[in-house]
């Protein structure tokens, strides 16, 4: 629908879909609220558009098949902008940059880059497409509903590595600091995510992305990203 | 008051009633003698349509229905018809999850919405004819054959039916007891309630029956009034099954 | 106090809060409109005309047949599609009640059948009518055996009330879910989660033994068909 | 063969057998008889002890069990005990998934191992005794309540056990067939079966048994030689119950 | 040809082969085995020592009591903290056979004690031990009746073996949930999967459908009772 923005604005909210399972994009924090770094960027996003972010929470499953069914107009999950998803979807301009990081027990000296994946088992949420990058490097891929349950797997020693960006890993060490698991490489291209709408709403992209920009240029995307990750992660 | 007409039925491939033709008048008592497997039970079964004949007319009371193969059965019809007529199974199909009492209430209660109060003294007055009034309360699985069967009866003549068809109704009886039931359906005879039963208990046949019907292989052999086929019977066939009672009946009372 | 008892009692609201808003009143309501699905369509199986016996077999088959989280995705996700837009409550009661009388019309079919043909003869030689028969004579007894597979159903049904997640409804697992994403210790809340679950279930199984004794204490009627 | 002494059995609070003995001798054959509610079924099943006493002591043949409230039984020797009787029940219990020939091969396949080809044989002979070869392979569903009756008797028959329980075995036979599966008992007895039979039919009594025990109430009235108990009973009740027989055979027959 | 198709079409490989290599190994080794222990558990519940089946209760309630999910976490993650360290495919088997035999137990105690104690009396008085009145009396008669439910518990199970993906297992749903990371088509892969879990219930259908025409040729005894 050409009058995607239009529809927003008449009716004063932006609806977004998110997980509200996913720290620390997009979580509850104690007193139960809905919080985290793809929060407030809608929130944010929202508020320049002069309207009001109404988010609705779903697995990951149905997140972008919502997108469909038109339950909602957006969705702000840590959404990897690739190919694939370019040709059935519209993507804003990248809002967070992050790096897919390679991580191991402790106490493991074997592995120390992602080609020495080789012939390893690689615990991999299905829900993200670093399993993909694990399979590339030649490892064994053993599926998991989340992060937590790859590091398990890790910790009781059925795989040998997970691949996760950098910000969850991050965000996980701020919880568990004992955690015995460490990066053992860090990749060099960054991996992007973006905003992501049906197709046919070049208005509502447009108009993301100026918000992007203004709450870059006003000091709110900064003061969001230092709150989260004690740095800017918008490269 | 029951009218059959040229009934037939069949289980699958096998007949097992060959056209059979029942008359029974108002306050009539037909007792349904023969050997096992003649088709008493399925004729008696066929005059309240538990069992659907094949072919033939059922008139019960006010009540005609006709059957031809293949034709759809008025299932109003079959209600009304069943309305007036009361059953005592030859297995006797107690409610098993209903006190004796309530077996005999259920009829009333759901079907002639009486109230409660009613229908309960109406159940124990029953009971007490069949000599059960101690067992009201007690569960059909802690009764006796005989309890059972007494229970049954009861059940049958509380709605007051028009008809009672009765499948060997003391059989399970001692002749004491037997004797009470017959004394109570003789009662009930004579009050206008006509009544149909299957029998092997010939006396019984003899002391209440008006008429005899000699049913084998699922045909008529001999029908007439009790005296006369107790008496003189025309068939040879039925001369033969009447001897076994006499010869018995003989032997037993020439012992005493 | 150790940590994991801490966590624990710290989501223990958030938890009994989302069972009491979504868990509870979808379990319920869902059950009884499904028992009632059920009734119909074991009635129809077993006592209704064939082609609509023959729609009913194709709604079981399907319903069973695949997955309730395909078929939750399908009513939220799909209709819209056709141009029906639910909430998502209305979504999931409709998703629950379809599976529920699916399932339980074949228990419900069976145990009726496993009723004597003989108790309905004598129900109708006293003058009652089909539906009298049914209700006063044959579902009673049928009611005995029927009780505990009727309650594998609804205990199951309490805990795939957590596949509403999927379709945005917030209940108990997903309350775990969303704690687990900052502390990183699904064990801990899973088991938590579970704890309350079984507090449900329990309830539960002590009506069914209630039941039990009780449509027992009605003539042990094992014995009286004996 | 059977001596049952002190046999005491309650149901609850309900006492049913208040002290019963009985002594069955090696191929006698004695009739219980009685008012209904009296405990003949109890009494029988505490023979092959379906039905545990409270107190008191069964022994068949070797086997000998002591009962005492609170005591556990030994299931070997029930088994045992039971392996050397066969039953025949009031409400006949075949197996509703067997044909019928294959409900009286039951036993000679399962528990004595026999090979099929002669289980079946043994099973065709002996339903052709009661006249039912022609519906061996009818499922008991559609076999008249007479049919089942036979049925039910060639079941028990079929391991050739050495005592026989009957409750009311000719219960659902009209007279002439009831006269031939009276034969066919009273052939066994010559041949040496021992047997208790429950029942009603006081000229089966004469007819086939030695000794006649009279229970009502859960006590032994009376008990003795057939003959006696019918010509000459001591007590009153029992010229009472007897006379009921007497006058409607006299009845009957004298209408004849 | 649509996309949509032909996405269908090239997954249908690996979900095959997922399906053939996981899904329908753990669902007939886990009904033929949680059948045994709920035959086992029935048994206990029905005839066994007090304690024993004190036990068996316990059993029963903490497995209906708790998400399968739940179960399976334990075994998988939690068990290795008291050092037992079972691979995916065994801790599946066992989790799932427990979950049978569970369920199952109270459908089999149900059936069982609806067939009357009259039958037991007429194999007793022809000789037969417990164990053969059992297997050749009861067992058959009680089987008509449970064939709809156990049915229900076998099809659930072809599905709930999804639930194996948590704990690693890449069945059927997991290989469609892999396509759908790299396709984000859920709704398709999805679909395909419910129309391949529909196949494989289908032919448990259909042999519920002839064992129950089996059953109840045998005398239809529905009507013998009667
Ligand atoms: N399971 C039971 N629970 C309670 N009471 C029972 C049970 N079985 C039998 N009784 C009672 O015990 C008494 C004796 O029953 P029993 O069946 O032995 O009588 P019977 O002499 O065989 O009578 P009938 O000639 O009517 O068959 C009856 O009053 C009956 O109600
Ligand atoms: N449902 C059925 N299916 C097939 N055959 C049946 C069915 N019911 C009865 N029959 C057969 O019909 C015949 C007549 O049975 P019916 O029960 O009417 O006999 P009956 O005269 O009452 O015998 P009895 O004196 O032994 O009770 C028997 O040969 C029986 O096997
Ligand atoms: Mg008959
Ligand atoms: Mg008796």
């Amino acid at each position: 629908q050409a009058q995607g923005l239009e529809r927003i604005k008449s009716a004063g909210v932006l609806k977004i879909g998110t997980e509200g399972t996913y720290s620390p994009f997009t979580y509850h924090d104690k007193s139960g609220a809905l919080v985290g770094f793809d929060v407030e960027i809608g929130r944010a996003i929202a508020d320049k558009l002069g309207v009001k972010a109404e988010f609705l929470e779903g697995k990951w499953d149905g997140l972008i098949a919502g997108l469909d069914a038109k339950r909602y107009d957006a969705v702000i999950n840590q959404v990897g902008i690739t190919e694939a998803r370019k040709a059935k979807y519209d993507f804003s301009e990248p809002y967070i940059a992050s790096k897919a990081v390679l991580i191991v027990r402790e106490d493991n000296n074997e592995i120390k880059t992602f080609a020495d994946l080789k012939g390893k088992k690689s615990a991999q949420s299905l829900t993200s497409n670093f399993g993909k990058l694990a399979q590339d490097s030649g490892a064994e891929l053993v599926g998991t509903d989340g992060f937590d349950q790859s590091i398990q797997l890790l910790l009781t020693g059925r795989a040998d590595a997970t691949i996760n960006d950098n910000l969850s890993f991050l965000d996980f060490k701020k919880q568990k600091p004992d955690a015995k698991v460490k990066i053992a490489a860090t990749q060099a291209n960054a991996d992007y995510s973006g905003v992501i709408v049906s197709k046919g709403q070049p208005d509502l992209v447009a108009a993301i992305n100026d918000a992007l920009k203004a709450i870059k240029a006003d000091g709110t995307y900064e003061t969001i990203s230092q709150k989260y990750f004690g740095a800017n992660v918008s490269n | 008051m029951i009218n059959l007409t040229a009934i037939e039925k069949s289980f699958g491939d096998l007949p097992v009633l060959k056209g059979v033709d029942l008359v029974v008048p108002r306050g009539g008592v037909t007792a349904l003698i023969g050997p096992s497997g003649g088709g008493k039970s399925t004729l008696l079964r066929c005059i309240n349509l538990l069992e659907l004949p094949t072919s033939g007319t059922v008139e019960v009371g006010e009540c005609r229905i006709e059957f031809r193969p293949g034709r759809k059965v008025n299932q109003k019809a079959v209600r009304e018809l069943r309305r007036q007529t009361g059953m005592v199974f030859q297995n006797f199909q107690l409610f098993p999850h209903q006190t004796a009492v309530a077996n005999v209430m259920e009829g009333l209660l759901t079907v002639l919405k009486w109230p409660k109060d009613r229908a309960h003294a109406r159940a124990i007055e029953l009971l007490d004819k069949v000599g059960l009034a101690h067992k009201a309360d007690a569960w059909p699985s802690s009764l006796s054959g005989g309890q059972q069967q007494r229970v049954a009866i009861a059940r049958a003549l509380a709605p007051e039916p028009k008809v009672l068809l009765c499948d060997e109704p003391t059989s399970a009886l001692d002749p004491e007891l037997s004797g009470e039931v017959v004394a109570v359906l003789a009662q009930l005879a004579e009050e206008g309630t006509t009544m149909v039963m299957a029998t092997h208990d010939l006396r019984l046949a003899r002391q209440i029956a008006h008429d005899v019907v000699f049913l084998e292989a699922g045909k008529v052999v001999e029908a007439g009034q009790a005296s006369q086929i107790f008496e003189k019977p025309s068939q040879a066939r039925t001369v033969q099954f009447i001897s076994t009672l006499t010869e018995q009946g003989m032997a037993a009372g020439a012992g005493i | 106090m150790p940590h994991w008892l801490q966590l624990m009692l710290e989501s223990l609201g958030p938890l009994l809060w989302a069972g009491v808003q979504f868990t509870i009143p979808l379990t319920l309501l869902s059950f009884a409109l499904g028992l009632t699905v059920g009734l119909a369509a074991a009635l129809i199986r077993l006592f209704g005309p064939k082609p609509l016996a023959a729609i009913v077999r194709f709604y079981v088959w399907i319903i069973r047949g695949t997955p309730l989280l395909v078929q939750l995705f399908l009513i939220f996700y799909g209709l819209p599609s056709i141009g029906i837009l639910l909430d998502a409550f209305p979504a999931a009661l409709i998703g629950f009640t379809l599976n529920v009388g699916a399932y339980t019309s074949e228990i419900i079919r069976a145990v009726i059948s496993s009723v004597p043909k003989g108790q309905w003869e004598a129900a109708y030689s006293i003058g009652m009518t089909w539906p009298q028969a049914l209700r006063r004579t044959v579902l009673p007894q049928a009611a005995r055996t029927a009780v505990p597979p009727l309650s594998n159903t609804f205990i199951s049904l309490v805990k795939d009330t957590s596949l509403a997640a999927a379709i945005t409804v917030p209940e108990l697992f997903q309350a775990a879910q969303r704690i687990v994403a900052t502390t990183y210790e699904p064990l801990i809340l899973y088991v938590e989660a579970a704890l309350i679950y079984l507090a449900l279930s329990s309830v539960l199984s002590v009506l069914q033994e209630r039941l039990e004794i009780r449509l027992n204490r009605q003539g042990g009627f094992v014995e009286a068909r004996a």
